[in-house]
């Protein structure tokens, strides 16, 4: 268990360095850098008119589609992690045991594909 | 030791205190980011409690995925939802009433807690010593075989979960042509070229 | 790895097996096998609840244990098993629907029911709060999308998203309750509950515990304090999909109701059965007093569903086995009654589409004399007047609450009756003595078969009622 | 007092350090694979490339820095000016995370994480939210479609990204990077890396990471000809180098992890006597530079997808190829008996 978190404190040593430079970076332009905003520079950037509405918009509802499979097929790999670690001690029932859950996903993925939820138009 | 303790304290007052912005926060976009902040936190106390796999896959999936989709919703959905809270503030007494409610069940709940011998006692597979095992080995020893039927149950939700992503959002465009890369790859010279001879003056 | 897990030990899980491994093989062939297998889809998910129930019924009595004690089958699930594929079964009938309705020809309703009722039988085995909590998902995730599944209509788009909200603030309960009970009790099997309980040194928590997984449970049954989404869901849901939530997953949640109760809880009986008698007079008074003003049927059916789950509580808050028995007689018996009591709502449909006021019910009696009369006994049942079953049903659980010594309850019971018997005669009114609607359009051959059979099962069950009766006599006598 | 001093103040010392140093390798690093991936593109075009700043160019990244900080920085009227300041930072932290765990040789690391590889897979997976902020706050619609785009390419690779990651894991049985790239190591030397039995993964991993770096030919995010510059349209100066710098940061991962998980890590091709006295860290390099070179020669012929195209790969070649693979890696380790115990 220490020995687990004195893994893991070089890792918030580390990040916190990182995050020291980036927000250096970040910074350093407020600084140093000749600043004069004028209203023309700081408007959104539509080539060379104005903007004609607002940026926020309803988009195609593919996109959420999209998500929520990545979601189904992320949880799929996380459950593969744990399984894939152990192979070699769990034997023919952990093969199989993986086999049917993969199969049942592989059903939803093949319905998936026959309904035309992987097209993109 | 006290370290972890810092971290400790530091984890758990960030993860509350950015749970708190989530439904404090004005503009819905923000209110996600703070959630992220509070799964990240959380991820932090797994990792502190000795939980490292779980804490990865905290990560992965609800702030990769969970929170991506999320923030699609709130982002891009062009939902006026100051118009949606302006109801919202009627139900405050309730709510406060159930979330008071609640705290002083966990409050008593916790208060008297002790570990027994009949709690470790009961365990059905205690966390092997971290030494021996880590514990992604741990979990996928007893998941595939021990816990067998709730994995295939999980498969099968997540089947559900698929089957119904697609009927509640699944429309076609009428009239969309699409590529279809096998016809193209299949094309031979004899079906895509005809020779003909055209006549001078007279076209085909 | 483990040598418990050989396939032997498979075998009571099989009608499960045969549930999902349907399900999957229907979703290939429908979604391959063009537009007539996508409508043979109906009648091919009938077969396979068939196929299951048939191999409920072939693992004969005795106990069976899978996967080290989270799965049980005994005589208790066998019952509830195969009243709930029943229901599903029914509930696919009424959803046969020939003319043109704007869902049909949609082969993923069927694959959902059948993958929900897999969901019901894990919970109804459920002797763990893993299982317990996975069957409760998986029956809820499919009854969420089917109860959205008409997307153009902004009503089934409206119950969909409240019966996810509320099913998932539920869901968030049940999950807080199974995580205090699992850190108090260590376990999550029921019987390590019961004995963790038993030590007696576990504290409140485990009562705390206990009080939150029931009431992630009474969201399920839709018993009183959490019985909101009720009449919206029904009111906004197509009607073929109330039909279906109104029936098979009231019997399951009951069911897993029951078997925590009285196989985790049993050490602390004296604490939930307060909080069952509360939810269980409540439930009541609700379902007797909110149903007087409705106007449309469906809400109607709502509360009258929340008023007899609150009488089957009766039955469980005696806490013994007379008490399940009368449970278990009653689901089987409101399951028959609502279908039938929903296949003439489904009836009612006149050209311009289906309509679902009370009104339209008017002169019945002189339009189709053969379904007023079906639906009346339906409604007197309903209402619990003798001889019809809905009358035994009541009879079995007031009765076990008198032994148990619940007097008041037994009492209260027969006056929210008495009160309920009130709206179920206005529409038997309603039918015999308005002036006459215009006409619906005949009934569909399903509709008719599945009002036929609940309506001869709620007339004749009093000559022979033997066999249900025992049958849930041994069910109830599993549990203890 | 000399107590604190032995178990805190100076083990603290000690990791920072080390994070500065590996960080300043890292910058450095990719100033130079900057100036690689431009020259060499340069080549390919028949260019010179950067050749003005110092010897050869060799000095040109460091111009484009100074030049960055001394820029005017500008937030438009209309953004979420927190989330759109925000978003550089993410990205480049976020980039910059990922190497705490990448050992570059043998026990170089500076956490040596039991769950390396899954935690460089969590970051990668983090990597969307930079874009997305940037092009949420920018308030503005060329950012917000390339946002659009980029969230769903990246999510639809990550899959095939974890199968493959999934069917090393199985020949290593462990998730520390340390342990895959000891995996490796056998008598066969270049022949015992998994790049030979696990060619097809391989392959959908360097491509997966070339979509998942947004990098040519699937650099939608950016198309300079029909989004202008993608999310980064309205960023300037140094919050727009921190989204460059993200980006070739995680390039440069990506070839790391391709070097970690299929070429070896830093051993040795040929495990004989003068290859294996030249230090780990050497090989490590010099694979990582020929993935890298990969890279850049992808970018310079390879011309740019179109979005359905980008899809169709991911979702349906990649996506079912390496779940079969899974399977079928799975079956073969099992028949064998190879797999590890």
């Amino acid at each position: 268990m220490n020995d687990l978190l004195q893994d893991y404190l070089p890792l918030a040593v580390f990040l916190g360095v990182a995050m020291a430079i980036g927000l250096a970076l970040l910074v350093a332009p407020f600084v140093v850098a000749y600043r004069r905003p004028d209203p023309e520079k700081l408007s959104a950037y539509e080539c060379g008119f104005n903007a004609f509405d607002d940026a926020r918009m309803k988009f195609d509802v593919r996109f959420y589609l999209v998500a929520i499979l990545f979601i189904i097929f992320d949880l799929e790999v996380s459950f593969l992690f744990p399984w894939a670690v152990a192979f070699g001690e769990l034997g023919w029932f952990g093969f199989w045991s993986m086999m049917v859950f993969l199969a049942v996903l592989t059903v939803g993925f093949a319905y998936e594909w026959k309904k035309g939820a992987l097209e993109w138009d | 030791m006290t370290l972890a303790a810092l971290f400790f304290y530091g984890f758990a007052s960030v993860c509350v205190a950015s749970a708190f912005m989530v439904i404090a926060a004005r503009n819905p976009v923000h209110s996600v980011l703070f959630l992220i902040l509070a799964f990240v936190n959380a991820a932090g106390l797994f990792i502190l409690a000795g939980a490292e796999f779980l804490a990865m896959i905290l990560v992965v999936v609800y702030v990769g995925a969970v929170a991506v989709l999320f923030l699609f919703v709130v982002m891009m959905l062009d939902v006026d939802f100051a118009e949606l809270r302006r109801g919202s503030l009627t139900y405050l007494p309730v709510g406060a009433l159930v979330g008071v409610v609640l705290l002083v069940e966990l409050v008593l709940a916790l208060g008297s807690w002790v570990v027994t011998g009949g709690v470790t006692r009961n365990l059905a597979a205690p966390t092997p010593p971290l030494a021996t095992l880590t514990n992604t080995e741990a979990l996928g020893l007893v998941l595939y075989t021990r816990y067998v039927y709730f994995f295939q149950i999980a498969g099968i939700v997540l089947l559900v979960a698929m089957i119904g992503a697609i009927v509640l959002t699944l429309r076609h465009k009428p009239k969309v042509k699409r590529q279809i890369v096998a016809d193209q790859v299949r094309r031979t010279k004899a079906s895509a070229i005809e020779v003909r001879q055209v006549r001078p003056g007279q076209g085909l | 790895m483990d040598q418990a897990f050989d396939l032997p030990g498979l075998y009571p899980v099989l009608p499960e097996i045969a549930l999902v491994g349907g399900a999957m093989a229907l979703l290939m062939l429908a979604a391959f096998g063009g537009a007539r297998a996508a409508g043979a889809s109906n009648w091919l998910a009938i077969v396979v609840l068939g196929l299951a129930a048939v191999l409920v019924v072939a693992t004969g009595t005795g106990k069976y244990e899978a996967f080290a004690g989270s799965f049980v089958l005994d005589d208790f699930a066998r019952f509830m098993k195969i009243v709930t594929l029943v229901g599903s079964a029914a509930a696919i009938l009424l959803a046969q629907e020939s003319v043109g309705d704007q869902a049909r020809g949609q082969y993923e309703y069927s694959v959902l029911i059948l993958l929900s009722t897999a969901g019901m039988m894990v919970m109804i085995s459920a002797a763990d709060l893993i299982a317990l909590y996975l069957g409760l998902e998986l029956m809820s995730l499919a009854l969420y999308v089917i109860a959205a599944s008409e997307r153009d209509s902004l009503r089934s788009s409206e119950a969909g998203l409240k019966y996810f909200v509320l099913g998932a603030l539920s869901s968030g309960m049940l999950l807080y309750g199974s995580s205090l009970v699992y850190g108090f009790s260590g376990t999550v099997g029921f019987a390590g509950i019961a004995r963790a309980l038993a030590g007696g040194d576990s504290g409140i928590g485990l009562t705390i515990g206990l009080v939150f997984i029931f009431a992630g449970l009474c969201f399920k049954v839709s018993a009183v304090p959490f019985h909101m989404w009720t009449p919206d869901v029904y009111e906004g849901a197509p009607t073929y999909v109330t039909a279906f939530f109104a029936a098979a997953p009231k019997v399951a949640a009951m069911a897993v109701f029951m078997r925590t109760a009285t196989n985790a809880f049993a050490p602390i009986v004296v604490q939930w059965q307060q909080i069952i008698v509360f939810v269980a007079i409540a439930s009541m008074a609700l379902g007797a007093f909110a149903a007087i003003g409705q106007t449309n049927i469906k809400r109607l059916m709502a509360y009258s569903s929340i008023g007899h789950m609150g009488f089957a509580l009766v039955g469980l808050s005696a806490a013994t086995p007379e008490g399940l028995q009368g449970v278990a007689i009653y689901m089987a018996i409101y399951m028959a009654m609502t279908l039938g009591a929903f296949a003439c709502i489904l009836a009612m449909r006149r050209a311009d589409g289906a309509v679902e006021q009370i009104a339209d019910l008017a002169g019945l009696a002189r339009r189709s004399p053969t379904v007023a009369f079906f639906l009346a006994m339906l409604l007197f049942s309903l209402a619990g007047i003798p001889p019809l079953a809905g009358f035994f049903a009541k009879f079995y659980v007031f009765l076990a609450a008198i032994k148990a010594g619940l007097y008041a309850l037994a009492v209260i019971g027969v006056i929210t009756s008495v009160i309920g018997a009130y709206y179920y005669l206005l529409i038997i009114k309603v039918m015999y003595f308005d002036e006459p609607a215009p006409a619906f359009e005949p009934m569909r051959g399903e509709l008719r078969m599945v009002l036929g059979v609940s309506g001869l099962f709620v007339l004749l069950f009093f000559i022979y009622p033997r066999p249900v009766v025992e049958a849930a006599a041994l069910a109830a006598k599993s549990l203890f | 007092m000399a107590q604190l001093w032995s178990d805190y103040v100076w083990p603290l010392t000690v990791m920072v350090a080390q994070s500065v140093l590996l960080l300043v390798v890292l910058l450095l690093a990719v100033a130079y694979v900057l100036y690689a991936d431009r020259k060499v593109w340069a080549a390919v075009q028949l260019r010179r490339g950067p050749n003005v700043v110092g010897p050869w160019g060799l000095l040109q990244s460091f111009a484009d820095l100074l030049k960055f900080v001394v820029k005017e920085p500008t937030i438009p009227d209309s953004a979420n000016k927190g989330v759109f300041l925000l978003a550089p930072l993410v990205t480049c932290v976020l980039a910059l995370a990922a190497w705490a765990v990448i050992p570059v040789n043998a026990g170089w690391v500076i956490a040596d994480l039991n769950v390396g590889i899954l935690y460089v897979f969590a970051i990668s997976s983090l990597m969307v939210y930079g874009i997305i902020m940037g092009g949420w706050a920018s308030n503005s619609k060329y950012p917000f479609l390339s946002a659009l785009r980029s969230a769903a390419q990246m999510v639809s690779y990550e899959v095939s990204i974890g199968f493959v990651m999934i069917t090393v894991l199985l020949c290593v049985g462990s998730l520390n990077l340390t342990d895959i790239v000891d995996a490796q190591d056998s008598q066969w030397g270049l022949f015992g890396w998994f790049w030979l039995p696990l060619f097809p993964m391989f392959a959908i991993f360097f491509i997966s990471a070339l979509a998942e770096t947004n990098r040519p030919p699937f650099d939608l995010v950016e198309a300079e000809s029909e989004l202008v510059a993608g999310f980064m349209v309205e960023y300037g100066s140094t919050p727009y180098m921190m989204f460059m710098l993200g980006e070739y940061v995680a390039i440069v991962t990506m070839c790391a992890m391709c070097t970690i998980l299929f070429m070896g890590g830093w051993l040795p091709p040929i495990p004989v006597a003068p290859f294996t006295w030249v230090p780990g860290v050497v090989w490590f390099a010099l694979k990582a530079l020929a993935v890298f070179f990969m890279f850049a020669m992808v970018k310079a012929f390879v011309p740019r997808y179109r979005y359905d195209q980008l899809m169709r790969l991911g979702w349906k070649v990649f996506l079912p190829l390496s779940l079969a693979m899974v399977a079928i890696v799975a079956a073969v380790l099992q028949l064998t008996g190879l797999a590890p115990r």
